[in-house]
């Protein structure tokens, strides 16, 4: 059993009055959290430093603008945090923050990370069309009974790392019918147990309802499958995947959401990539013909070579295609399959090693001929 | 092509300086038969094989790509192959995933004294992309 | 400027012309772009090869040079000395191998000019995106370290050391001899091993160009061959550590024991009375050998071979000690009994063979035997053994004396991965060539002496001694340039994201992290131009002189076109 | 709105079949007659749900261009960066594009982003393109819905930014297939260059043709769209004019830069809004979150936005790429469109018109922009 605080409140109430309080008390200096940044209700991640701006945020609001896992990499990758700061996040914001600070690009120093079971979010295209607010009780009505809903993003409604890792505090959600009423916060670490320790409310011993997640684990795993089922045919084979990614138009946009595609340049937009007149020659001599630009599926193929040891399979990059390619499920795809070859979960452990940074001096005999 | 004669695939071979072009210069010098498919591609070890090359050739329409290094613990640079082989197999993995003819991506260690070896793996790399036909990838468009 | 490729084939006598149609090699590339001549010629590597190519390429005025011909490994120095001598920049140049890799390896003519058509061509395509490198040059250094003080190390530092060349010897314990401080007397002329050591001890005492560094480690080790930068750190005291420079190192780091706990049949650790051989020189170095329970004993079993099986190799020099042991023994205990159980008697050498004779005698038997087990049987230990014809025997003694594998020092991999080397058998570091290059390692500049190497005797460790120092005089004089390596990587400032994976994947310690840029930075003069960094970079900031992205793609193009 | 210059050669090609057979049949001639050896056209992609620009040597490969496809996947001056950013062209290439597309790669040119030498680029009378979300979501139907507008002269469905579009007859490359006001079964090939002067000799094709019909045409299409530009330019102004307004307009931003990323005059290798530049400290950042209570994170968004209007409105050539692959729905074509047009304005130059117009950010006059200047002066 892990020490948990339940507060009689409602889950986004009760949050944003903890957070308030935190801030009020100058236990933490900073929030960030999603909050509405204007009348017109848009929601943008934000990070709040005065108590009352926190009446507009939205912690749990079923969207993700960007993988705030970059996000809170831009915030510390030039200098972690001086203060201290909590940063509600969604589990695979985490899993895709603590794969960048593999890689050097941010730190956890200062910062508590208060996550929850989540439930996965709406499409950009709902965004767009001004659909969230409209569907929110829905959604929290299928949070609290475990159901997964058929416009939710196909990277959530195939997803079952919904429990965070790395998270202090862990808000228990899916599966809880009690969230209007009650705010359990998990405590997972001594840092997330020190912030609440003012913080009035029932102190109880209590664990996520292990029975409920893994019944909605199964529901997300069968979805899962389903997806991968159905990708499959798409990307088998070279045919299948020029067909797939045919109608890409080599905007890049996929990569530059990725919370994994971190370079400063991409690989793909270096000079390094580009066609010289020569090797038009030589494709047009061997081909008698090439798409312009070039290099649509050495992209795709090369990112995947790049990324896929390392996606948490947010979807961020689905979300933001314009000609609306499965990316996230053809990376989740292929993302699962290669991590279990080295036996890794992304953004699981912080001290884990990148399985391209380290070797065994005896594995993986079978590759070699 | 020439009447009555079979297709000789073309296969890119990255050859690691110190080792497997060393093999490949002793198959050569002790005069071992081996089909004329392998391009060789001298790199200094077989960690400079960036796996972005591989997925190059193969869409550029090589039958078939070979890397090869110093034996794992034998390697010139200490532990060069130790990563080519982990990238390989990420590479590889992937194709397999995708059904992209991984068949046409080896990975193989030969020591310099291995000129046999050397012969006996591109002779038998050679027939198996045979078998597997011309490389489509060479007539595609739309990569 | 435009390319003016000079493009030059070798008949390398009959070898390329009998089995490549060169005349279709040069019409196939006479019009390629860039290409300002093609021309045949019977052996390029031949002085008048050379002298030709000097010509040519001045009377062209040719900014390139492509030749093909045999592999680079055998002549690319001597054509890019040619370049040199020509004016234009030796990495300006290519050589396609179509003698190893196209005339030897087929006998179909038509299929080996085809082959050599595509090198030949690939090799012009990639010389078109080479780019000027200009050599480099550092003064080596000539000082060297020693890590290890036993015999092996303190022979080598004696024979290094002069006012020229300074000795850094790092002792990890506290005092210098290793092993033979242990030992009262020394095969086969049974001289005291106390005097030996104090004889060198007393030399390097007085060499004032050695500077000996007791409980001592070595923490780091970057550079090569003229240029490792040092730190070692005390283990004593404070932890200070000390930063110097040296141009070679000699690892001489030792040997241990076996653990005989490990092949718990022979009752070690369980039984009283069961002691390893090292235990047994203390004990007699001691001056009392004795029982546990002070006891003198009558009857003693030496057990050979211990661990050999889980090693997987012969120690070598168990066999001639044991004779030593019974030589102790025979002196200080009266009417004591001997037996000596061994699966191979390994007594090679001119000196040995006799040496086993003078020790044989009354009392002392000698038994091949295996499946050997102890156990203990009233105040005695019980040996029951199968003897050569595989009938099973027992024999009871006061005392057993194991004879363990000999391994290397536990810290050999931590020094291992320090300077770059690789292990080979057993643990042991791995020389270069086993044959050929014996005290080289795949470091070039580190070089292995005594039992780091494998199980040794006293004779051999000097003799390796002196080989590695015999290398180190001859390849590091004083004053003499080095040339470090020209195609090392380069990391883009600007398109670097500061990841560290190219760091984490160097094997050299030749990239460093810039904290306020936060950017990688290869250090040049340490970089030895693997590339590994190159194709760990996802963001292509890493590149590779003389081997970059682009040389190498236009080459894979141009070879399946 | 520029016109061929009367030395320049006009001649009308007849369609036989079908106006797009009639172009593929002229260009596989082109090929035939070596006056150029590779085209670059619009294909269909194999899945069918899409097209994409093909180089193309190969003469049966040629049957399957589309010349003009309902959407616009890669801007055009893109595509021709990509071909030719490196060197010129080895082999004389005759390209297909929309006259936008051509005008970026025109611009592009004088920012050394493509080689003009051995390409001859020829635009076509563009009935403007469909939002390609729309279009994906039936290909078949849209496709057909597209050809129908188009004959119609109908822009309802395309995008909004192609409504007002008072420059999609503009002539700014070599060639320029005129449909306006040609004779059924013909359409005119108006040369703009020496270059199409010379295809259009080297052809055989006849010279001198009157294209009265299809100018006047064209002048009248343009100056209604001209107006209309005009009122949404204004209507637009009112809505999302003054900071409150212009940020809210930007509510929804997810700081993706795809606007940027496919703009074709957008040509940085590494955008400044993606450099080190704009990378701060945390301390930074938070001391602004305090000073404001709470600030929306990345910040900058506008300072993107307004930065980029900066850098690349007066290249800006109202292609709408930005808007359609905005995951959001930001109109910021039409945004930029107004921009531009005020910017252009300013210096009455007209991104992409000619290459003989410096971008006014490498020229100036003496006397000018008077009006700018502190009038106390």
């Amino acid at each position: 059993m892990t020490k948990a605080l339940v507060i009689n409140n409602n889950y986004e109430k009760g949050l944003i009055d903890f957070l308030k309080n935190l801030l009020e008390n100058g236990k933490v200096k900073g929030v960030f959290s999603l909050k509405k940044i204007n009348k017109e209700g848009d929601v943008t991640f934000s990070l709040i430093s005065k108590p009352e701006d926190l009446d507009d945020a939205v912690p749990f609001y079923p969207i993700m603008p960007v993988n705030a896992g970059s996000l809170m990499s831009r915030f510390t990758m030039k200098q972690p945090a001086t203060e201290s700061i909590i940063a509600v996040l969604k589990p695979c914001e985490i899993r895709a923050f603590v794969e960048l600070i593999k890689r050097e690009q941010g730190s956890l120093e200062n910062i508590t990370i208060l996550s929850f079971t989540c439930g996965g979010v709406y499409t950009h295209r709902m965004v767009a069309d001004d659909l969230i607010t409209k569907n929110l009780s829905k959604y929290w009505d299928a949070v609290k009974s475990e159901k997964i809903l058929d416009d939710l993003r196909p990277a959530c409604r195939s997803c079952d790392e919904f429990i965070p890792y790395n998270s202090d505090i862990t808000v228990d959600l899916i599966g809880n019918k009690d969230i209007d009423k009650q705010l359990t916060m998990i405590l997972n670490t001594e840092k997330g147990g020190n912030l609440v320790k003012d913080i009035k409310g029932k102190n109880v011993e209590k664990n996520l309802n292990d029975k409920k997640l893994e019944n909605f684990k199964d529901k997300r795993e069968k979805e899962k499958k389903k997806l991968f089922d159905e990708i499959d045919p798409k990307i088998k084979g070279l045919d299948n995947l020029i067909d797939t990614f045919g109608k890409c138009i080599s905007c890049h946009a996929c990569g530059r959401v990725c919370p994994i595609c971190y370079c400063t340049v991409c690989e793909f937009e270096s000079p390094d990539a580009e066609y010289k007149p020569s090797n038009f020659e030589t494709e047009l001599n061997k081909r008698g013909a090439l798409r312009v630009p070039p290099g649509t599926i050495y992209f795709h193929l090369g990112r995947l070579d790049h990324i896929a040891i390392s996606c948490v399979g947010c979807g961020a990059c689905e979300d933001v295609c314009p000609v609306d390619i499965p990316l996230s499920i053809i990376f989740k795809k292929i993302g699962e399959s290669v991590q279990k070859m080295f036996d890794y979960v992304p953004g699981k452990n912080t001290d884990e090693e990148l399985p391209l940074s380290t070797f065994e001096k005896e594995e993986l005999v079978e590759y070699e001929e | 092509m020439e009447k009555n004669k079979e297709y000789m695939p073309k296969i890119i071979a990255f050859l690691c300086n110190w080792c497997s072009y060393a093999g490949a210069d002793l198959a050569g010098t002790s005069r071992l038969k081996y089909p004329p498919s392998i391009l060789p591609i001298r790199v200094m070890c077989s960690s400079r094989v960036d796996p972005l090359f591989i997925i190059k050739a193969y869409l550029g329409g090589a039958d078939g790509v070979l890397v090869a290094g110093c034996h794992p613990g034998d390697c010139h640079y200490d532990k060069g192959n130790y990563y080519t082989r982990r990238r390989f197999a990420l590479l590889k993995k992937i194709f397999q995933d995708l059904d992209l003819e991984e068949d046409r991506l080896t990975l193989s260690w030969i020591s310099a004294s291995e000129g046999p070896k050397y012969a006996k793996v591109t002779t038998d790399f050679t027939e198996k992309v045979k078998k597997m036909g011309e490389n489509s990838a060479k007539n595609k468009i739309f990569l | 400027m435009e390319s003016k490729i000079g493009v030059y084939i070798c008949e390398c006598g009959p070898n390329i012309s009998e089995k490549v149609d060169i005349d279709k090699v040069i019409d196939a590339v006479k019009d390629l772009e860039g290409v300002a001549v093609v021309e045949r010629y019977k052996l390029l590597c031949s002085e008048d090869g050379k002298k030709f190519l000097v010509e040519q390429i001045k009377k062209h005025g040719l900014t390139h040079l492509v030749i093909a011909a045999c592999s680079p490994r055998d002549h690319e120095k001597t054509f890019r000395e040619v370049c040199e001598n020509a004016g234009i920049n030796p990495f300006l140049f290519q050589l396609a191998n179509i003698r190893e890799q196209c005339a030897w390896i087929t006998d179909d003519k038509d299929e080996a000019t085809k082959k050599s058509i595509r090198l030949t061509k690939a090799a012009i395509r990639r010389v078109r995106y080479h780019t000027s490198l200009e050599k480099k040059e550092i003064e080596g250094n000539p000082d060297v370290l020693v890590i290890g003080g036993g015999i092996a190390g303190i022979e080598t530092s004696l024979q290094l050391a002069s006012p020229v060349r300074k000795v850094y010897l790092v002792e990890k314990t506290s005092s210098l001899g290793g092993l033979i401080n242990t030992f009262e007397k020394i095969y086969p002329n049974m001289e005291l091993g106390s005097d030996l050591i104090k004889q060198k001890n007393l030399e390097i005492e007085k060499n004032e160009n050695i500077k000996v560094f007791t409980e001592t480690e070595v923490e780091k080790v970057v550079g090569f061959l003229g240029n490792f930068e040092v730190t070692v750190k005390k283990t004593s005291q404070d932890n200070s550590s000390q930063d110097f420079n040296v141009g070679a190192i000699v690892l001489a780091t030792g040997s241990r024991l076996f653990d005989p706990k490990l092949t718990p049949q022979y009752g070690y650790g369980k039984l009283d009375n069961v002691i390893t051989s090292l235990e047994f020189e203390k004990m007699n170095l001691s001056g009392k050998i004795s029982l546990k329970n002070g006891k003198s004993p009558a009857t003693i079993a030496i057990i050979n071979c211990v661990g050999r099986d889980k090693k997987g190799y012969c120690s070598e020099i168990c066999c001639m000690y044991s004779l030593k042991f019974i030589r102790y023994l025979k002196e200080k205990i009266s009417n004591i009994k001997v037996t000596n159980f061994y699966s191979d008697l390994c007594i090679p050498g001119k000196r040995q063979q006799k040496f086993y004779e003078e020790t044989k005698g009354k009392n002392i038997d000698f038994v091949r035997s295996k499946d050997i087990e102890v156990n203990k049987k009233a105040d005695k230990l019980e040996i029951k053994y199968k003897d050569e014809n595989g009938s099973k025997k027992n024999l009871s003694a006061d005392m057993v004396i194991l004879a363990p594998a000999v391994e290397p020092t536990i810290d050999a991999s931590k020094i291992a991965e320090i300077t770059s080397i690789s292990q080979g058998n057993g643990g042991f570091f791995a020389e270069e060539h086993e044959k050929l290059a014996p005290i080289s390692t795949s470091t070039e500049g580190v070089y292995i002496a005594g039992c780091a190497h494998g199980p040794k005797n006293i004779f051999d460790s000097i003799t390796q001694a002196e080989a590695a120092s015999g290398k180190i005089l001859t390849s590091l004089i004083p004053g003499r340039k080095i040339e470090p390596e020209i195609k090392v990587s380069h990391i883009s400032e600007s398109l670097c994201i500061g990841c560290k994976t190219c760091l984490t994947v160097c094997s050299y310690g030749a990239i460093s992290f810039d904290e306020a840029k936060k950017i990688s930075v290869v250090n040049e003069v340490i970089c030895r131009g693997c590339g590994n960094c190159v194709a760990a970079c996802p963001s292509g900031a890493a590149n590779i002189k003389h081997f970059t992205f682009n040389q190498l793609y236009q080459e894979i193009m141009e070879a399946i076109q | 709105m520029s016109q061929p210059e009367e030395k320049n050669k006009s001649t009308v090609i007849s369609v036989k079949k079908d106006l797009n057979t009639a172009i593929i049949d002229f260009l596989k001639e082109g090929i035939d007659k070596q006056v150029f050896d590779d085209v670059i056209i619009p294909m269909r992609v194999p899945a069918k749900d899409s097209f994409a620009y093909v180089l193309v040597r190969n003469k049966s490969i040629l049957n399957d261009g589309f010349f003009l496809p309902p959407v616009m996947p890669v801007q055009g001056g893109r595509m021709v960066s990509s071909v030719t950013r490196l060197g010129k062209k080895d082999k004389k290439t005759a390209i297909i594009m929309r006259p936008c597309e051509t005008r970026a790669t025109i611009e592009l040119a004088k920012l050394g982003q493509t080689n003009l030498d051995n390409l001859i680029l020829i635009s076509m009378d563009c009935p403007g393109v469909m939002p390609i979300s729309d279009f994906l979501k039936d290909t078949n139907k849209q496709l057909k819905n597209f050809e129908d507008s188009a004959n119609n002269l109908d822009d309802k469905i395309m995008r909004p930014v192609c409504q007002i579009c008072d420059k999609s007859s503009m002539i700014s490359g070599d060639l320029h297939i005129g449909t306006l006001g040609a004779k059924k079964g013909s359409f005119y090939l108006i040369s703009n260059s020496e270059k199409g002067n010379e295809l259009i000799e080297k052809m055989g094709l006849k010279q001198n043709e009157n294209i009265n019909s299809w100018k006047e045409k064209v002048k009248k299409i343009s100056e209604e769209k001209k107006k209309k530009r005009i009122n949404k330019n204004k209507e637009l102004k009112k809505k999302i004019g003054g900071l409150d307004n212009l940020t809210d307009a930007f509510g929804k931003c997810i700081n993706c830069h795809n606007c940027m990323s496919v703009c074709p005059v957008c040509f940085c290798r590494l955008c400044y809004f993606e450099s080190d530049k704009v990378k701060q400290p945390s301390d930074d950042y938070l001391s602004r979150a305090k000073s404001k209570g709470s600030i929306r994170f990345l910040p900058d968004t506008m300072l993107f936005h307004i930065g980029r209007m900066e850098h690349m409105s007066l290249s800006c050539v109202s292609c709408g790429a930005c808007e359609d692959v905005c995951p959001v729905d930001i109109p910021i074509a039409q945004i930029f469109t107004m921009i531009a047009d005020e910017t252009q304005g300013l210096f009455d130059y007209v991104s992409g018109r000619s290459l003989d117009e410096p971008i006014p950010f490498v020229a100036y006059k003496e006397e000018e922009l008077t009006d700018m200047e502190d009038s106390n002066d």
